[in-house]
């Protein structure tokens, strides 16, 4: 693997940067791999790279219909956190939080994860009971998170309108460990290193079929290259899991909605932070390249379309040019839709499931960017031992059968 | 103790030229099988079995079409409880529900030939006469609220509004309203 | 200096009207019907702002919309600053103050320049390869630097004082686009009698054809002059009441099932807007069919140095020329590899434009406009391509070459002297909408470019926009396309129009064009050939992309960001992907396209928002009793829309005080407490106890008419969803009551079960949460308070015990009393008719006074309830509470075979044995109040990570018990009683007691009075 | 925003309608008989169809019915709307 750093960065443009190679081999699909990763997302493809340099699975693919990082990777507001309520959450997402932490220097690629700072928006008395109960709950699993009064929060935030607004702002939760990455450098930092340690990353190949044995065990996958036998598949598919999953049988407390982001005109630097609110549902942060990133809501029906209603990112700006009214004069850049897979309890599943040799990792619905590092490292021991970590041991397919929900959206935290 | 004088107080609203608050109505909701419906229709003098989204006019009554199953009766605000015992007697032996919602709900005319283009503003079903005739009546959105939309004649609409939203209602009315009376 | 470069007549602006207007602080004078673009232009302006990344000086490339780097701000006022306007599109008006961007200190002078120079060092991508080191760098050192780098113009810093509309509309056929095929479309459509919506982005209707020469010069129409078929067309759609002409309106998005949304700019152009004078109108038209005339956009031409201000579209220059009356140079360069390029050439010229040289890429160039061109005795030559420019911030002069097809060079490099290039690479039809509707794109040889294919609404597209570029092509197009549309509406076709509805004119390949970077001979060093202006992507940063393994054209967008910026790549795209298809050696059918996406030029967020703001941003919901209590001074909290009065401080009273007053008025003498916004259902029918047994968890049946029970809702899944009081009015008849945030949900929920798993049942819903205002009168003189205002009514506990209710009147009024209490003492619940609760209110109050009645809000009522263990659901419960976990077992019925939620309770989880059980808790210092969601522990002294036992849900000072009382959910909290556990605090650990949940009067004895 | 045709209204606006989810999922009439398994399949499972699938719409903001709708889920463009207890079009 080529090094970067400013040295190399120096050198190759001594030379005209005609020294640099592809960042990953236009693999090949070859007739077997020791495991297969279904999607190439940096959910699929952080799994190869830790199943490559931690478990020496020996041969694995990833095979991604489309473009890697073109899924919900590539469309996501990109917002990290781990203030999560319940304790299995927490220990899930502060797990990812701390590989976010390291991960430019792990795959020598600069990811640009930034901890600006994620704030959470209290307009009402009951969201100051949540907010301060995650807050509670968060400092006992040693995650940090903040309570802010409302004008600590203008403090941290200036833009922020907390007065004279029809849900004035009572206060905020303030996770500083949180912030944002760029999206794409994730499924390419990963892509690159999981190329590096041999791992085929297989682009345009869509899974169309799951053939098993008698035992219904798995041993190979039907793709548009081309038939692919192995005795491991891992699917990370985020919208299309249940697709997949039916091709084995498996049915999944799974719905695909369309969940919509937006980006205005770069301007220069005005927003220091993230700042959430769930309550008249805005989400905004400010790329490094200039751009407002605005998270909007899903729509209310399930849809493979990639897209959503006018009315959906209409409320998204409403809310916006409400917290924040001298933003009302900036214009909208462009707008996208991506394909969410929500659980009733919108808590992810990383699992074996019913028919050996497949494992899944869904569910992670409008938030799932901020565990990429962690869903992935998790995954790929699951699919590696045959058997989950500590950490996603409670994360189950069967958690619904037996009722044992890890319920985040009942108790109130916010998406994203 | 004296009695309070029994004036109905309705809910404040946005002034707007265009926009009339009615007085205070007597309201009832009748739900029940379609079969029912002929007899209580002929108890109060009007047709209740009318196409789906019509309303019906009889002496100082009018019925408006909700659902298959609901009808919203409206009647000069003392006629309240001659309506519910003139339906009470026909029914009797009818399965049906008849609830009093007098004072759930205020109404609004909204009258003059910009009237269509300001619920425009808010409402997103197509006010041409050609598509939504006078007569033709349904529950709706104007904006983040229910109404139910009643088009009495080309330019003039009578919609109904739960009270706690009439202040809302009108204030979107007035908006749109104001706009319309801009330059350009 | 002033408007040297002005023609003499000519031009659709008003000579008759000077305006002023000042750019970067200096001052200048243009014309009514000016662009800012134009009239800069007319000012010998052709410096308007530096790149993005290396920071180049930049000109004006295109006339419209297109314009990818003569962005500006333009400033009315402190509040009314607009950033990343396209000068182009900028309406001149008098007194119109804007300022370039990106640039420091000034325009001609910018420091960021220095980037271009080391340009070497920032090639595609760079960023993710350093900035790694040290691992703290990227957010301390490197971030902030690349971000006060990046970014085009400021924000504004104040809230912005405009006012934006919405508006549904609807309409038979909506044509966008009021060139002249989309004015052909909207006649043919208008006369067959059709509902139609015309709207295009521009002040004035035309399009290409505001380019052309006024009269005979310009182009004949069935042997009409251009500019006479333009205002007859005009004119007579004006004079259909059916049609709706919207100028300055884009059409930004294409949604599902025909909905396009039109950005409509009302003030923008006016020099003084009347004060709150809506600034921009967002349209959403449901059309029954569309016709796209959106036209075609004219290519670049990807060389070395073609960047510099003074190149320009071949088309754009006529533009300002024919439209504007101004030269955009005096000495041109023109590089032709279409013939609309020649129109230019020879429009030009006869305005006394020198034109130095027609370099024609093609190998033979003989159309009808080059011909004229060489009657005209213009210098042309073929097989050229430009291999330098030169000039910092104005072009200077354009070296061209001729080559071989073996990109050998034919004779000496030409150096040519000019202060304009222009260029002409072909049209690239805009097909952002069609594809925006997932229409089908299709590679067309013919036109070089993607056309629209299949559709996937009830779309069509006339005119260049699909390839039909010649004028009347486009017409006889519109024409077509109008008339179908205008019928398929009327027959209510519901079908999508075939790719097949309207065959391809033969076209020449005069205006097929080039895509890709020219051809340069070999081994020549070449400069920076700009591909994406704005975002300063080159050739070189294509190719290494495509070195590095970024082949998908997505990756390559996304790597190079080409195609990113605020023009969406509008200019670049073609250009990007031919380049690509050259390199890769592939078609460019095959390299495909990115994405298009609304919107199709930058919409202001505060269109999209419209009315919705401040007061109007969510429904305001008041009870009637709201007036009385903002007139007694009441502290209002928002619960889901509602107002609620939180408390009623007098003189001075914090929330504390004032709670606490109000609890003890309760608790010794009388309180009045508006419960209005309490969700109510009547649920009557034959089958009504029927329903009730099945939604509900508790039984029914044994409930006396005349008498009230609590109620507990369970979700399918088990969990608690809501409760209430019920009441029984009648055999079949139930008044049910909801929290204040569950009414809807409950209603839903109800209807949903009732008409697809229980149709048979005759049992009929209606809300009535505004019919009945309810006021509360709890404590022990409210029977006396009362019963002076119900004379007819007996208020004696055994005629009126506790959970009855009776039908009545007050003061006059028609009533149902409810016994009922909430706050643990003898208690009363007044429903009357919304419309008389005021009065009645205030009669009570009255009468209360000398009781010592005293008003109390919602925190006072939390208070007391919490005294007596009472819940509310959404602070006890969570949507993970069962009802036995928060002590209300009791309530779920054990008999009955099923009700919602029943099937569930027997999951294992839902009965193991360390599920958080509702308890009280007791600090040691009885003044010290726990924080609200402090964790509950099981021993002091927990490092983090720590797993919590529990939670406090509720946590208040008691006036009654003078002490600080708290609720919580702790885990097999009923088996703790009696344990102390412990809550971390933000200052160290706090010992607690758990006690039962009912800390006042637990026998229940007060309910009696 | 999408445009719904409600067996009852005709053609509405979507922001008149609220979405009901997969259609067709009958509540057992006898729960307690219905095993862990198949209870969390009624709960949870869904068969998030990518193509053609049936779900329940409500005309909220309208008549207020439940009614159930085909719509394929890669284009969002409905085959048909139908009463409750009706089958789908095309199907027995
Ligand atoms: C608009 C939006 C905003 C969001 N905002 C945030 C946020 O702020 N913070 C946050 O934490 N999360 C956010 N999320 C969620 C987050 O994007 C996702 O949870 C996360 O990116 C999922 O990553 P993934 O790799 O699992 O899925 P993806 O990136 O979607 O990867 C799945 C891949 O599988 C491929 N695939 C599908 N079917 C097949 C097949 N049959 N064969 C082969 N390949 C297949 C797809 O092409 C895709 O590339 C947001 C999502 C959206 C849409
Ligand atoms: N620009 C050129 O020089 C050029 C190139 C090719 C064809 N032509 C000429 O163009 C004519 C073809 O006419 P036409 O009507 O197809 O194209 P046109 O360019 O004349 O008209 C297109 C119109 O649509 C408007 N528009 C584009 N997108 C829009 C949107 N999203 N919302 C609102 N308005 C939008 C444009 O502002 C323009 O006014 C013929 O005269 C042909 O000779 C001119
Ligand atoms: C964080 C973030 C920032 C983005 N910034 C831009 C941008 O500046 N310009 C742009 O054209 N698109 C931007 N996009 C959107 C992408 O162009 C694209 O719309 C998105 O990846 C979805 O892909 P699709 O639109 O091709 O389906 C951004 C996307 C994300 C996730
Ligand atoms: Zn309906």
């Amino acid at each position: 693997m080529q090094r970067f750093s400013a040295l190399s960065l120096l050198s190759h443009a001594l030379g005209g940067h005609r020294g640099w190679t592809p960042q990953w081999r236009r693999a090949a699909p070859q007739p077997a791999y020791d495991a297969v990763i279904v999607g190439g997302g940096g959910h699929g493809l952080g799994a190869a790279y830790y199943l490559a340099r931690e478990h020496r699975l020996g041969k694995v693919a990833v095979l991604e219909k489309g473009w890697i990082g073109g899924g919900n990777t590539g469309r996501n507001t990109t917002i990290i956190r781990s203030n999560y309520l319940f304790d299995e959450s927490a220990a899930l997402y502060d797990h990812a939080l701390q590989l976010w932490e390291q991960l430019s220097q792990t795959l020598n690629y600069n990811v640009m994860f930034s901890p600006r700072g994620v704030m959470m928006l209290a307009h009402s008395v009951h969201d100051v009971q949540v907010i301060k109960r995650h807050v509670h709950a968060n400092r006992a699993n040693g995650v940090d998170n903040q309570w802010l009064t409302a004008q600590q929060a203008k403090e941290f935030c200036p833009p922020l309108n907390i007065g004279d607004i029809r849900y004035p702002v009572l206060g905020a939760a303030l996770q500083r460990r949180g912030g944002t990455a760029r999206h794409d450098a994730v499924a390419w930092g990963y892509a690159r290193a999981a190329d590096a340690l041999g791992v085929d990353i297989i682009e345009n190949c869509e899974v169309t079929g799951i053939r098993r044995d008698a035992q219904g065990a798995v041993t190979a996958v039907e793709t548009t290259r081309g038939l692919i036998r192995t005795p491991k598949i891992g699917v990370s598919a985020a919208g299309h899991t249940s697709v997949i999953m039916s091709m084995a049988g498996v049915r999944l407390p799974l719905e695909s909605y369309p969940l919509q982001a937006l980006v205005s005109e770069p301007v220069k630097p005005v927003f220091p932070c993230v700042v959430m609110s769930n309550t008249v549902h805005a989400y905004v942060s400010q790329s490094d390249k200039g751009e407002l990133v605005i998270g909007a809501g899903t729509d209310a029906y399930t849809s493979y379309t990639q897209r959503g209603g006018l009315h959906i990112s209409a409320h998204a700006l409403e809310a916006v040019c409400e917290l924040f009214p001298m933003f009302r004069r900036l214009r909208m850049l462009r707008n996208w839709g991506g394909i969410v897979d929500v659980t009733p309890d919108r808590s992810p599943i990383i699992a074996r499931t019913p028919v050996p040799g497949l494992y899944v990792n869904c569910g992670w619905g409008t938030g799932g960017f901020k565990a990429t590092p962690g869903a992935a490292h998790l995954f790929a021991w699951t699919i590696a031992r045959d058997e989950p970590h500590p950490i996603n041991s409670p994360f189950t397919i069967e958690r619904f059968r037996d009722g044992h929900l890890i319920d985040e959206a009942a108790a109130a935290a916010v998406a994203h | 103790m004296a009695d309070i004088p029994a004036t109905r107080r309705p809910p404040a609203i946005a002034a707007s030229p265009l926009l009339r608050l009615l007085p205070p109505a007597a309201r009832h909701i009748l739900r029940g099988a379609p079969t029912i419906m002929g007899a209580a229709g002929e108890a109060l003098g009007l047709s209740l079995s009318m196409p789906a989204c019509r309303a019906s006019l009889g002496g100082v009554r009018s019925a408006l079409w909700l659902g298959p199953d609901e009808r919203l009766l409206l009647g000069e605000a003392s006629s309240a409880a001659e309506t519910a015992s003139r339906l009470g007697q026909v029914l009797q032996q009818q399965p049906h529900s008849l609830v009093d919602v007098s004072h759930r709900q205020v109404a609004f005319a909204i009258a003059g030939p910009q009237a269509a283009t300001v619920l425009a503003a808010g409402c997103p079903l197509d006010l041409d006469p050609g598509a939504f005739p006078p007569g033709m009546c349904t529950r709706t959105v104007l904006a983040k609220a229910e109404i139910v939309l009643w088009r009495r004649d080309d330019d003039s609409f009578h919609l109904e509004v739960w009270r706690s939203f009439a202040a809302y209602v009108s204030g979107v009315i007035a908006a749109a309203a104001r706009e319309l009376t801009e330059p350009g | 200096m002033t408007q040297v470069l002005r023609i003499a007549e000519g031009g659709r602006i008003d000579r008759s009207r000077t305006l002023r207007f000042s750019f970067d602080g200096r001052s200048y004078t243009g014309l009514a019907g000016d662009s800012l673009a134009s009239a800069l232009l007319a000012n010998g302006v052709h410096l308007l702002g530096r790149s993005f990344k290396y920071h180049r000086p930049r000109g004006i490339l295109a006339a419209g919309a297109e314009e990818p780097s003569a962005l500006v701000s333009v400033r009315r006022d402190g509040a009314r600053y607009t950033p990343n306007l396209r000068a182009t599109q900028v309406e001149l008006y008098d007194g119109l103050e804007a300022h370039s961007q990106n640039r420091w200190p000034s325009l001609a002078f910018d420091v960021g320049a220095v980037s271009d120079l080391l340009s070497p060092l920032f090639p595609a991508g760079f960023y993710y390869k350093t900035f790694m080191w040290p691992r703290r760098g990227w957010k301390a050192l490197y971030e902030p630097y690349i971000r006060a780098a990046a970014g085009l113009g400021r924000a504004p810093t104040q809230a912005d004082p405009d006012r934006y509309a919405n508006r549904y509309a609807h309409c038979d056929v909506l044509v966008v686009g009021g060139g002249p095929a989309g004015l052909a479309a909207a006649l043919a459509a208008a006369d067959s009698g059709a509902r139609v919506i015309l709207c295009d982005e521009q002040a004035q209707f035309g399009g290409s054809l505001l380019a052309e020469p006024a009269g005979e010069r310009g182009a004949l129409i069935q042997g009409e002059a251009a500019d006479a078929w333009l205002a007859r067309s005009i004119g007579s759609l004006r004079a259909n009441g059916r049609v709706t002409l919207l100028p300055r309106t884009t059409a930004f998005g294409y949604f599902p099932h025909n909905l396009v949304a039109l950005n409509q700019r009302l003030t923008d152009h006016l020099a003084n807007p009347a004060a709150g004078q809506t600034r921009e109108r967002c349209w959403q038209v449901r059309a029954q069919q569309v016709v796209l005339a959106t036209g075609a956009i004219e290519r670049p031409l990807v060389f070395p140095g073609n960047d510099r201000p003074g190149i320009m579209l071949a088309a754009a220059a006529r533009s300002f020329l024919n439209h504007y009356g101004v030269i955009p140079g005096t000495r041109a360069v023109v590089i032709a590899a279409c013939d609309e390029a020649y129109r230019a050439a020879i429009d030009l010229h006869l305005a006394g434009v020198a034109i130095a040289m027609i370099g024609d890429v093609r190998t033979c160039a003989d159309g009808a406009w080059p011909e004229a061109a060489r009657r005209a005795g213009l210098p042309m030559q073929t097989q050229t391509t430009v291999q330098g420019t030169r000039g910092r911030l104005r072009i200077k002069a354009a070296q061209l070459a001729r080559l071989d097809p073996q990109r050998r060079r034919i004779g000496n490099i030409q150096t040519h002297a000019c202060d304009l290039l222009l260029m002409s690479g072909g049209f690239t039809p805009s097909v952002h909408l069609h594809s925006q509707s997932r229409g089908k794109l299709a590679w067309d040889d013919r036109v070089q470019s993607f056309v629209p294919s299949q559709a996937a609404e009830r779309v069509r597209s006339a005119g260049s926009c699909r390839g039909v570029f010649s004028l009347v092509a486009a017409i006889e197009d519109g024409t077509g396309a109008g008339g179908s549309a205008a019928r398929d509406a009327a027959a209510r076709v519901t079908a999508f129009p075939t790719a097949a509805h309207a065959p391809m004119p033969a076209t020449d390949g005069a205006m097929a064009g080039y895509a890709g970077a020219l051809p340069q001979p070999q081994a020549a060093p070449g400069g920076k050939a700009f591909v994406d202006w704005q975002n300063d992507v080159t050739t070189r940063d294509l190719a290494l992309a495509l070195q590095e393994g970024f082949v998908a054209i997505e990756h390559i967008k996304r790597y190079t960001t080409a195609g990113m910026a605020t023009d969406q790549g509008k200019t670049s795209n073609l250009n990007a992907l031919g380049f690509v298809s050259q390199r890769l050696d592939k078609a460019i059918a095959e390299v495909g396209l990115t994405t298009f996406r609304m919107p199709y030029t930058p919409v202001t967020f505060g269109s999209f928002a419209g009315f919705a703001r401040g007061e109007l941003f969510d429904p305001v919901r008041t009870t009637p009793i709201h007036e009385w209590a903002l007139r007694h001074g009441a502290v209002f909290e928002d619960v889901g829309l509602w107002k609620r009065a939180r408390h009623f401080p007098i003189a001075g009273e914090d929330l504390h005080a004032a709670v606490a007053r109000e609890c003890r008025a309760v608790r010794s003498a009388c309180g009045i407490f508006d419960a209005s916004t309490l969700g109510k259902i009547e649920v009557v029918g034959r089958d009504a106890v029927t329903f009730m047994n099945r939604i509900y968890a508790n039984a029914w049946n044994s409930l006396a008419v005349g008498r009230c029970r609590y109620g507990v809702l369970l979700r399918e899944d088990g969990f608690v969803l809501d409760d209430g009081v019920v009441a029984r009015t009648a055999e079949d008849r139930f008044h049910v009551t909801t929290t204040t945030g569950g009414a809807p949900r409950v209603l839903a929920m109800m209807e949903d079960y009732l008409q697809t798993e229980w149709p048979e049942l005759q049992v009929w819903l209606t809300s009535t949460t505004e019919q009945w205002a309810v006021i509360a009168v709890q404590g022990p003189h409210s029977r006396r308070v009362l019963q002076a205002l119900v004379p007819d009514m007996d208020l004696s506990a055994a005629a009126m015990p506790h959970m009855s209710v009776a039908h009545g009147a007050i003061c006059g009024v028609p009533a149902l009393l409810f016994r009922v209490s909430f706050t643990g003492e003898l208690g009363f619940e007044v429903n009357v008719p919304a419309d008389y609760a005021l009065a009645v209110w205030e009669a009570i109050y009255q009468a209360g006074a000398a009781h010592g009645i005293s008003a109390y809000g919602t925190e006072a009522m939390h208070v007391l309830r919490a005294e007596k263990g009472y819940i509310i659901v959404g602070q006890e419960t969570d949507g993970t509470a069962t009802a036995d976990d928060v002590g209300l077992g009791w309530a779920v019925s054990k008999l009955k075979p099923d009700f919602v939620g029943k099937r569930s309770l027997a999951r294992p989880a839902m009965s193991a044995p360390d599920r958080r059980q509702l308890v009280g808790l007791l600090t040691s210092d009885p003044q010290l109040v726990l924080e609200e969601g402090t964790q509950v522990m099981q021993a002091a002294g927990q490092r983090p990570p720590a797993r919590p036992i529990g939670h406090v849900t509720s946590s208040y000072h008691s006036a009654v018990l003078q002490r600080s009382i708290a609720l919580a959910m702790v885990a097999a909290g009923r088996s703790r009683i009696g344990q102390t556990l412990c809550v971390a605090g933000a200052d160290g650990d706090v010992p607690v007691q758990v006690t039962s949940p009912v800390f006042y009067d637990p026998e229940g004895k007060r309910l009696d009075g | 925003m999408l445009l719904i045709t409600c067996p009852y209204c005709g053609a509405r606006p979507e922001l008149e309608f609220t979405h009901g989810g997969q259609a067709h999922l009958a509540r057992a009439r006898d729960p307690a008989a219905v095993g862990a398994q198949d209870w969390a399949d009624f709960l949870y499972m869904r068969d998030n169809t990518r193509g053609v699938h049936a779900e329940r719409w409500r005309h909220t903001h309208g008549c207020g019915r439940f009614f159930n709708a085909l719509r394929d889920t890669t284009s969002d463009h409905f085959i048909a709307t139908y009463r409750v207890g009706e089958p789908p079009p095309g199907q027995p």
